[in-house]
């Protein structure tokens, strides 16, 4: 198997997916000849051609209004968002639309499409390129939101992505497109959306992340492991909505403790949703409370301060050691 | 080099029927009788509708709702001017297009009682192509750009998409982006703007600078034409034309459809609070239904029994529907929970669970209630 | 004291601020000559002139933008949306502007202005105007958000959202508008942002709520009390962000039970982050989960559907006595 | 009634001094000397501070930024046009602009290292009437308008606002609504598109069809003129000439300076991706600096003695201003949660003594860390 780092696993899911299905285009800013600002959409113009690969002008509600059109009419469009932060100027065409077509007329009109977005910090950008508002597009009942973790699960998350009926957005986490390679298969890989998964297996406490977070998540968990000698279940939502709450409630039942880990400002995020779900139905295996490592609630900071407000390995370290040690 | 002139731009208003009937002969279209009596048909039965829908709302059998009073004319002309598999993305106030691509009046009662069943047709094969109601203004005319872009790609060569809103909505952002995206595009789009001189309280002179909403054509190097949209006939000539455009791979085109909404924005709506009575009588004088009515008198088409006749048939029929309308029932209650994805999720099966479990216990609770009672 | 509803209570804080301040300004669709589609604004434009009682051409993003620019010249800008289900146009503008004007500069620029917008069902209303979608505010660091739940303290409020120097999305539950009327004083009350009330004090469950949802709440926990002959606690939260998380988690500590009810879809919502919170501070003191009686995360059907959606009197109180009942 | 011509319009096109450097005397604005020299020194020094603050870049000693060069004119132009009470709401590409209004040349390289230092200055007076940088696009000119009217509202009879987009950005929706607003309200403001030929890899001719973006004025019944955007003194004048409008209450005027920009987007853009050299080089000779420092040789302010001792004078300024930066620091670690609210919160605060804790159980590792290398 080829090694690949996240963007080229997203290119990969994009070439293979257009050459499959002719109905896929891919539209954004700068996409097509400039194959987009982090070369995600590397070699799909020079593939497919400027009416596949659209370099749209320099509007998003436009971007997502028309993919709307398109996904209507019968294609299947990929639309990107340059970057997460100035996705809200699409968000009412998905809030209002999208989300909604299928509901809206009971199925006659739906919308299968993508919205594809880098979100999230750790690169050094301006002001807008490094926020993760995975819950505000959670909340919209009708979207699907998708945050791959890894190379590979990127590729086959995008792949499903596509190939879904529905409006999904798809998170990818800019700090994770360069920074290692992985194995990812030459062929086919589907991922199946609304499942998370089991990244590392363990008894004495669970650990919910997603997107980013997922690695320095890992690397407390290895450092804790090591000097405790014990097995900690480290759960990767991989997708945020419609949530895989079975997955981290029943490794919670086994555990009794938990900690959250995300990127996002902490009040009325992702991770108040997880203990939401842990209330619900393991309140009573809890031996600890639900510890949460985030963002604080201030608006981003500039990049100068960032790597002190997103969460550190040392403090997810800190939150994993002080929910074992609670009693 | 002194200032040079870069650009040279004129605006241009068409109007074919004129306020006291007058034709322009040179501008008239051809069109053959029966389609003339269709035209006639659907603009007095949008218009009996809308009266009934009043009424009906009034006693409270019906939710709020737009009335298309007076602008009957954007709607039905266009309509007449489409083929089937064009596409039409409207806005709230076409009834009158809705039903001239075979939309049963039911859907539209339906729809307006807080049913997603009355957006809900895949027939007759129009309806697939009949994009449904459009409320978040402007909005959807990005929408009619896609679907356009969509035919366009998948090698359509004889559809267009006719998309309309209103003279305020044309203040919204989305409608600019519309513009620009279809005429970078070249895509086979005819944007119609019912200015209508009101958005809800909002005059149109403050409303936008402009002296003509055609104009903004020229923003976007595209063709814009003003027209008396009270006009039945230049209301069907000017989207033909456009279409045809547009079907020709000339790209979009603008219509500014000056014309009147007569009464209320929607039930909700006095329209007391904001204008006078002289302005609405003023154009009552130009009611495109009675104006487009004489016309088929003086062709010949239509006499003054014919015409009791048919607005009498078409009475009769909108009572039926309402009454097939109000017929209806038993609806599924936990619909949302079928519509919400197109795929199943645990998540939602355990909400609807959920719901149902409410939902009977709720009816349960009632029964023991009526028994009580009883 | 005059009895008002809360139409009226709103109306009142208006007029008075503006005739207190002359830099206030009242921005948006209809709320000048037609004085408001709701006729919150009544008499307003007849009192302060059409500079200071704005008709705006017909632009959420527009009306929000503008309003920024005015707070940043030295006006107290209070923007209608008409309808919440319009808001999201303006969201770029909050999200990317108003919250984060003043951390951005560091205080030298700031948006003291006032977001008002009707939200949320039960009023028969067309497709986009039933919407509950506090929490796509609250997430966003840098803005307050507000739900009045009475006559009394929407005026209350909204007169300290207006002296605020923060952007406040002052969210108006329009089912409430005109259902009854409280006493109102004439002089000048004003409530602080950032604290919950206690609406009803008990000790046997605690049931967290705000907006509209108060009144089926307080209905449901009249006939627990009644038939049960105990005392249940109600917090009625009124600021949304920055939440006031005591007011409840002493409750909590103290009962040992609670509900959330609230208006809005299930998931990523307000009631996970009140969850969060007790999570947080007060699980080791709960005998039961915490239920939360919510709308379905569907897209908000149209009304012929809505009453089966939003949470009935009835669901509230079979949420309430299943927690009560639950060891 | 034939169709009828309702509206004319013609787009002009304004140039004083042309890439040969001939001067169109008729048009030429009169400016004091001392302003002429201030202008040119600004232009020459934010030339010289993006090629100094690229250097930064790639050494890592400072993150990503835009680059100005080329479009000096309309930045400085602007600045010249503007008294100190006048606001000044740009975009990223100007700069000049903000140097020329007093801004220290420390606070962009503060900026753009990550600090919200960059953008938070109180001094001098000009500071509280400069926006900080905004970054999504055209968004910014709806908060002109808005401050317009405030300044409008409060009875302030002599100041106007001057506010700067891209090509590109005229695409957005808001640009469109800002317009609308502003001569629905006709409020003074002068919009500014720096049209540089290109949004990122975006080309104007595929960004719009419009032929000239002074045309889309005509949308809003507005006065609209193209400009040479490399001629500092037809920026000056088409800038001051619409200040005096605004001023006069004759409300917002737009202008369309068409310029180049002729270096990378930002330090991350790689221009060879989408464009050639060809094109790069037909630019290099309109060089706005060159032109404009010829002018002033040609009026015998400059002469080749002079021109290199101030431009060794600016480089050595930027450098000590590059000095300054670097010897900044001290951060306050934790000021994000001074400026969340303009109030205190309970939850603001103890998620700041959870950050303290954090960042200080953070550096008492380090301190460990180091203590057992050391
Ligand atoms: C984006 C948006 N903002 C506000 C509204 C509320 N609203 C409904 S209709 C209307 C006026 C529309 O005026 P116009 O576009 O002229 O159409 P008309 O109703 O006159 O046909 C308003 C403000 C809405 N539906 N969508
Ligand atoms: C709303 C928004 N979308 C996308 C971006 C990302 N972006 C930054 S600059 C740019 C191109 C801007 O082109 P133009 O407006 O012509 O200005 P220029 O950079 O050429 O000065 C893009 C797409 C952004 N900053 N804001
Ligand atoms: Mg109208
Ligand atoms: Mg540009």
């Amino acid at each position: 198997m080829p090694k690949m780092n996240m963007v080229q696993a997203i290119n990969l899911a994009m070439m293979q997916e257009m050459a499959s299905d002719e109905t896929v285009v891919v539209l954004g800013e700068d996409v097509g000849v400039n194959e987009g600002v982090f070369r995600v959409t590397a070699g799909l113009h020079n593939a497919y051609g400027a009416d596949r690969v659209i370099d749209t002008p320099l509007a998003e509600s436009a971007i997502m209004g028309t993919a709307i059109g398109m996904s209507m009419g019968g294609l299947k469009p990929v639309a990107e968002m340059q970057f997460s932060g100035f996705s809200y100027l699409a968000f009412p065409q998905l809030e209002g639309h999208a989300s909604r077509m299928r509901a809206r007329t009971q199925g006659i009109f739906t919308c299968p499409l993508v919205v594809r977005m880098p979100y999230g910090g750790g690169v050094r950008a301006l002001e807008h390129h490094s926020e993760s508002r995975e819950a505000t597009y959670a909340h919209i009942p009708g979207l699907k939101v998708l945050t791959p973790s890894t190379p590979r699960n990127a590729r086959a998350l995008l792949v499903a992505a596509i190939r879904d009926p529905d409006p999904v957005i798809y998170m990818e986490p800019k700090r994770v497109y360069r920074a290692y390679k992985e194995e990812v298969p030459d062929e086919e890989e589907v991922l199946p959306i609304g499942q998370a998964s089991i990244a590392r297996k363990g008894d004495a406490l669970t650990v919910v992340t997603w997107g980013a977070m997922l690695h320095p998540t890992l690397a407390a968990v290895d450092a804790v492991q090591e000097a405790r000698g014990i097995e900690i279940e480290v759960v990767d939502l991989l997708t945020i909505s419609p949530m895989d709450a079975d997955s981290f409630v029943e490794s919670v039942k086994k555990t009794g403790r938990a900690v959250v880990v995300q990127e996002a400002p902490r009040s009325f995020s992702v991770s108040a949703e997880v203990i939401a779900h842990i209330n619900d139905d393991a309140l009573m295996y809890l031996e600890a409370p639900i510890k949460r490592i985030t963002h604080y609630d201030v608006p981003t900071p500039f990049f100068g301060r960032e790597n002190y407000y997103i969460p550190s390995e040392d403090r997810i370290r800190w939150a994993i050691e002080e929910t074992l040690d609670f009693n | 080099m002194p200032i040079k002139k870069v650009g040279h731009y004129t605006v241009e208003y068409m109007q074919i029927l004129d306020e006291k009937g007058k034709l322009d002969k040179a501008l008239e279209p051809e069109i053959p009788d029966d389609r003339l009596l269709d035209l006639y048909r659907h603009m007095a039965t949008a218009r009996d509708s809308d009266n009934r829908m009043l009424a009906l709302q009034r006693q409270g059998r019906i939710g709020t709702f737009p009335l298309c009073t007076g602008q009957e004319a954007p709607a039905c002309g266009a309509a007449l001017a489409m083929r089937d598999d064009d596409w039409l993305v409207a806005s709230y106030r076409e009834r009158g297009a809705r039903m001239m691509r075979g939309e049963p009046p039911t859907q539209d009662y339906l729809y307006h009682n807080g049913w997603e069943e009355g957006s809900a047709l895949a027939e007759p094969k129009s309806m697939l192509r009949t994009a449904p109601i459009a409320i978040i203004l402007g909005s959807q005319l990005l929408h009619a750009v896609g679907i356009a872009y969509a035919m366009k790609l998948r090698g359509e060569k004889d559809t267009a998409v006719v998309t309309f809103c209103g003279d305020g909505a044309t203040s919204q952002g989305d409608v600019h982006e519309a513009m620009n995206f279809a005429t970078v595009w070249n895509v086979p789009v005819v944007f119609v703007v019912q200015n209508n001189q009101w958005a809800i309280s909002h005059p149109r002179d403050k409303q936008m600078k402009c002296k003509t909403i055609a104009q903004r054509a020229i923003a976007y190097e595209m063709p814009g034409l003003q027209i008396d949209g009270n006009d039945a006939l230049a209301c069907y000539k000017a989207i033909s034309d456009a279409l045809e455009r547009a079907r020709a791979g000339e790209g979009p085109s603008l219509i500014e459809a000056v014309t009147y909404r007569l009464l209320m924005h929607t039930t909700a709506d006095d329209p007391k609070k904001y204008r006078s009575k002289e302005e609405e009588d003023s154009w009552w004088a130009k009611d495109p239904l009675i104006r487009f009515r004489d016309y088929l008198k003086k062709k010949k088409l239509l006499d003054d029994a014919k015409i009791k006749a048919i607005d009498a048939e078409i009475h009769a029929e909108v009572k039926q529907h309402v009454a097939d309308f109000e017929a209806m029932g038993g609806f599924k209650m936990d619909a949302p929970f079928d519509h919400v994805f197109g795929t199943k999720h645990a998540l939602i099966d355990r909400q609807r669970a959920m719901f149902l479990a409410d939902l009977n216990r709720a009816q349960a609770a009632d029964q023991v209630a009526e028994t009580a009672h009883a």
